[in-house]
């Protein structure tokens, strides 16, 4: 397989097939990076044109620069990992200055992940990202639902009035495409879909990770320091794939697929369920080619499926 | 984010690109009750490789010539889930050989252990930065203290080092004789070996860092690897004596090339963290503090 | 390893290190079979005898017989399972008069998972646990959490008050041992746990399954006929340890964890999270014999961390 | 719950007690493009079973002699999470061996047709309920009818038949040629075999329900094995030719010995639900409704 190498341009001639929209922001193909599994790129740079991306989800990136969580801050579990990174990130100037310019030369559509203490703060990065070269930014990711912060994550995310009013802020602060990122731990995750597009949401994306623990029997204490931490890759995938089967039935904006997907046949799933895009996380860590890997795949079950363009598979799993 | 500025003289790690290769499995061998060395040919890898650096190494063997379903590229699945870590050994640049020792932690490690010649396990690397480039100083001591499983990265540093005209001694330390893994190999690798078991059942009796003591003389320099008490006593000895030391730190990981954030070490100045796989595994021992929070 | 054939009596005094009481069950051990994963105990008692478990939960049991949703019932997910059985079961009356006396025989404790679509069914059922011979039943799990049924299953265990009621019908319905089995698919599940024990739940257990799907992508639509189903298996542990890591540190009955346990180590870390006892559920489908497994590793862990009873490990992991 | 009472005459299906057993691989080898004949030395099963009776394999071999860390026995770890049923092919119960005959239909078959003999894979079985018992009836027609992985199966119950007496003839259909898996295991048990395929391949041009409309006489019985449609043919094929008809049933599984009610097959009655596992795989053709709801 040779991977492409010219700007996304170059591929939309030559496979339209995967061309798609979402929420405003134009992928050269529905795969995408899951933020905080591809850093700003720059890693990921060195192993395959960051071209070959739909688009890349940067960290969560926050007003100022965040230390994040004190180790250890990974564990494995059974065909997943628990994380609690805290958010780590060095804040949006540095963003805006050093990576966004260099991603911009890499030719992937950007979408920035944003993460706040409180509303203001969020709303204060979104509007900082004004400030960027117009088009640098495709889009923006509002994550209320890192499970691993004690302020600017679930007490946004699972909280029907605050995530309203969060993604009504932010959506204030910003004329870019809007997707919020919802978190999976909640009763009704459509109820919360259904909140923020009233409030202003381009799109959704979901899921975050799921709040999870793992203990050492050896030491008797939980093996990450912040005690628990996001359950992501294929172990959450069924969780996430029916969450994203109960948003696409109950709103009417786009939403974009997470959870667990490393193959091209997950990424189907996906879309089938009514994803109009997908992002691919915890598998990169596992194989840093896995979203080159996925497209190519989900490419070659597009045309297996005698299908004319990605679009026409999303929602047709549904009854 | 790229690696930290040298805080006291210039910084002689190397990095390397890294690749993906599925290497095949040579020889595996039980070395003590623990541990096994594995011996891969990968010649897309070695030929890359420094001391110092690791490898991100797929526990199960790659799933070849298996009639699978179109479309299922994941046969082998996905538990464990992530690749584990290990430093390289020794390492053949133009043989295109390497070798892992490694003890049986845990489950990834056992699986590991069962992989037989012939087959081929995936691996990512060479990862992180090396240990300083020996050369120009040929007669600067360089102490290679290493302790437990943290002594198999001193067997390449050791030839690196005498490569670079260097007279590398080797300080090694385990609890008893059957713990000292690699150390055959760091001696093969060029550097009289002096053995120090808290049991005395090989060497002499004590911690390396008693030895480390006498031996240590300001200016010196020291590659250290090894549990983090080790670690810590290294950097306070050679932080007292005036002694220029470079830690190997270890960290549970996730990606190994620097995308998750994961493995996260202390920086010793209070500014956050810095990463053990791409602003490391070696670090200067003055940069951070090696002593892991938790375990 | 010698499998005991006695009644539970004789182990007791072989190893009083595993014996618990939970919620006024009196156990030989802390690992049960979960309710639905060892039916009534009839096959399970070709493998092994009974008497070598904690307790028995028997299949969800309903006032009249239930015919289960249609098929496909099952499919596999990474390190874990979805089922949408549909709480097929004979009713209470067949158990009652078939399986009860039988089970008794075989000398161990039978806790009897109740459902019911309504408030008033699950009162029936328990009020006609009554009928048994004293001592024949020895507790009952109240099962608000079964994600597969329309009725009489998330429509009580994600909502607080329902819950709460339902809880207290059961408790005046009954004098039995009362355990409430909460859903992990609500946003607090402390919160519920909070609210049974309130109402008069003389424990919780849990976790139920997080609700899940797959997507065939050749027959492009869900593999369940039923559409979604639970997840089960070792994929849903790292959320179960959570979920009991939270119940234990803020109701004061016991918690029973359940959720992915297949070895002696996943059950040493639910009593480490403050568990009382364990069940065993999707790890007997791969191996009958893993209750028995998971008991004598808990045992063999006991030992060698050099604690005299199982009880002085439940909260251990805690600070 | 047991068996379901029999409606038509004596229920002579075999139940059997069920065990677990590290079968050793005595070989394996690829019949046809995407389908493996397995030969596993099973001696503790393989006395114990019945035709039509099958096992739960567990499809990645049992790691034995590794290291493991104490108090870790799943090395294997769960991923496949279940065992995959499939029917005994073979049987020799004195050698204490049988067979499996399996189709590559997805990534647990696919690591399963990695097994190399001398490797251990451990088996559950047998289950389920056999074909009835064959004796008595010497002079009674009994038409086998398979239809692609529905044919292995009817190999042991050809020498079944034969050695109760029996003269069992078998159609065997598949797409083509290439798909009649287990097609020459049940000659070699016995039963002349009329092999039909729809692309005329092999034997007759046709479906096996086109040749067993002309073969059958009322009071004739059949045994078939097959996908959902043409096991529903047969069953009407044979009610409406008074034949008695034993149909084996395929279902989804988790457990596979009858605890957890995933295998459901409705009743023709309308009163719920059957299990698969244990009320068959081999039913009545009166007693079910085959069709499965959904694939
Ligand atoms: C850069 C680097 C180089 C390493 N080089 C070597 C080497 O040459 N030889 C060797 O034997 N080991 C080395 N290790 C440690 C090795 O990676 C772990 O022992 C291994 O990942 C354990 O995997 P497991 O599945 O067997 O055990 P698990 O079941 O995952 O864990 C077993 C135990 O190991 C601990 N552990 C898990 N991951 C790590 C980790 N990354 N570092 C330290 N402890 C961990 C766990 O806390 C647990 O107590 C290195 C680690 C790093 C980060
Ligand atoms: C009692 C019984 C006996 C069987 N005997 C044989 C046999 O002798 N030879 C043989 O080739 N196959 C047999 N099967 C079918 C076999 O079990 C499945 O093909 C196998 O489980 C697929 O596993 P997989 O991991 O390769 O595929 P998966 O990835 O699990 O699935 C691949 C495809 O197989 C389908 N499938 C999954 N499970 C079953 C199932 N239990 N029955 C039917 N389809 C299923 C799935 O829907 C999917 O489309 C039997 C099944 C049963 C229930
Ligand atoms: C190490 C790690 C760091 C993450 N950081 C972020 C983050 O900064 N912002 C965010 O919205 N999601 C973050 N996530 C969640 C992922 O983007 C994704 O939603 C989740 O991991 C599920 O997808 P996966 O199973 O493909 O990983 C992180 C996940 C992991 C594993
Ligand atoms: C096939 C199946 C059937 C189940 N039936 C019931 C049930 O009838 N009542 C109930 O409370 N839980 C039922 N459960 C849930 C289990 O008891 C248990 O809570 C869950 O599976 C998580 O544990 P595990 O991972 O060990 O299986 C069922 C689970 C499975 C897999
Ligand atoms: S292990 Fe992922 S950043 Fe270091
Ligand atoms: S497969 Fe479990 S009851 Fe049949």
């Amino acid at each position: 397989m040779r991977i492409m190498d010219g700007p996304p341009g170059a591929r939309t001639g030559a496979a339209p097939l995967l061309a798609v929209d979402v929420a405003g922001i134009r992928c050269a193909n529905p795969v995408w990076a899951a933020s905080g599994c591809a850093g700003y790129g720059r890693e990921l740079a060195a192993a395959w044109p960051l071209s070959a991306l739909g688009a890349l989800c940067v960290k969560g990136t926050s007003l100022e620069p965040w230390r994040g969580n004190p180790g250890p801050r990974v564990a494995e579990t059974a065909c997943g990992m628990l994380n609690a990174i805290g958010l780590q990130n060095p804040g949006v100037d540095h963003l805006l200055t050093r990576d966004l310019p260099w991603l911009v030369r890499q030719g992937t559509a950007v979408v920035v992940n944003i993460v706040g203490r409180t509303i203001e703060e969020y709303a204060a990065v979104a509007r900082r990202l004004g400030d960027a070269p117009a088009g640098a930014v495709a889009g923006v990711e509002l994550n209320i639902s890192c499970p691993n912060v004690r302020e600017g994550g679930l007490q946004f995310g699972a909280d029907l009035g605050a995530a309203a009013e969060v993604t009504a802020a932010v959506r204030e602060a910003t004329s870019l495409p809007l997707l919020v990122k919802l978190s999976p731990n909640v009763t009704d995750v459509a109820a919360f879909a259904a909140a923020v597009e009233r409030a202003g949401a381009d799109g959704v994306s979901l899921i975050n990770t799921l709040l999870g623990m793992r203990i050492d029997v050896a030491a008797r204490r939980p093996i990450l320091a912040n005690l628990t931490g996001g359950l992501s890759g294929p172990a959450c995938k069924p969780v996430a794939l029916r969450m994203v089967w109960e948003v696409a039935g109950s709103v009417s904006i786009p939403v974009v697929g997470i959870g667990g997907i490393a193959t091209g046949l997950d990424a189907a799933e996906f879309l089938l369920a009514g994803a109009s895009a997908v992002q691919v996380g915890t598998a990169i860590f596992r194989d840093p080619w896995a979203p080159v890997r996925v497209r190519d795949e989900l490419e070659a079950w597009l045309r297996a499926q005698g299908m004319a363009s990605a679009r026409e598979a999303v929602g047709a799993g549904r009854p | 984010m790229e690696a930290p500025g040298p805080a006291g003289g210039p910084d002689r790690r190397r990095r390397s690109p890294w690749v993906r290769e599925e290497a095949l499995v040579l020889a595996q061998d039980q070395g003590g009750p623990d541990w096994f060395r594995l011996l891969l040919r990968a010649p897309r890898i070695a030929p890359l490789a420094w001391p110092g650096q690791f490898l991100q190494v797929a526990v199960r063997p790659v799933a070849t010539g298996l009639p699978g379903p179109a479309g299922a590229p994941d046969l082998a699945g996905s538990d464990p889930l992530l690749p584990r870590p290990l430093s390289i050994c020794t390492l053949d640049p133009e043989g295109g050989s390497l070798s892992v020792v490694y003890r049986v932690a845990g489950r990834g490690t056992a699986l590991l252990a069962s992989a037989r010649p012939g087959e081929r396990l995936a691996l990512l690397g060479p990862l992180g930065l090396s240990f300083p480039d020996p050369g120009g100083a040929a007669s600067r001591p360089l102490h290679l203290v290493g302790g437990g499983l943290g002594i198999p990265p001193l067997a390449c540093a050791a030839a690196w080092a005498r490569a670079g005209g260097r007279r590398p001694q080797a300080l090694l330390g385990a609890r008893g004789a059957a713990g000292l893994a690699g150390a055959a190999e760091v001696a093969a690798c060029g550097a009289p070996v002096q053995a120090v078991t808290e049991d005395g059942s090989a060497g002499v009796r004590g911690l390396v860092t008693d030895v480390l003591r006498e031996r240590l003389a300001p200016g010196d320099e020291v590659w250290s690897c090894g549990p983090p008490a080790m670690l810590a006593a290294v950097q306070r000895l050679c932080a007292a004596q005036g002694a220029e030391a470079w830690l190997c730190v270890e960290r549970a990981m996730a990606c190994g090339f620097g995308v998750c954030l994961g493995c996260a070490v202390a920086r010793s100045d209070g500014g956050g963290f810095l990463r053990a796989c791409v602003d490391g595994p070696v670090f200067r021992a003055g940069d951070v503090d090696v002593a892991e929070p938790r375990r």
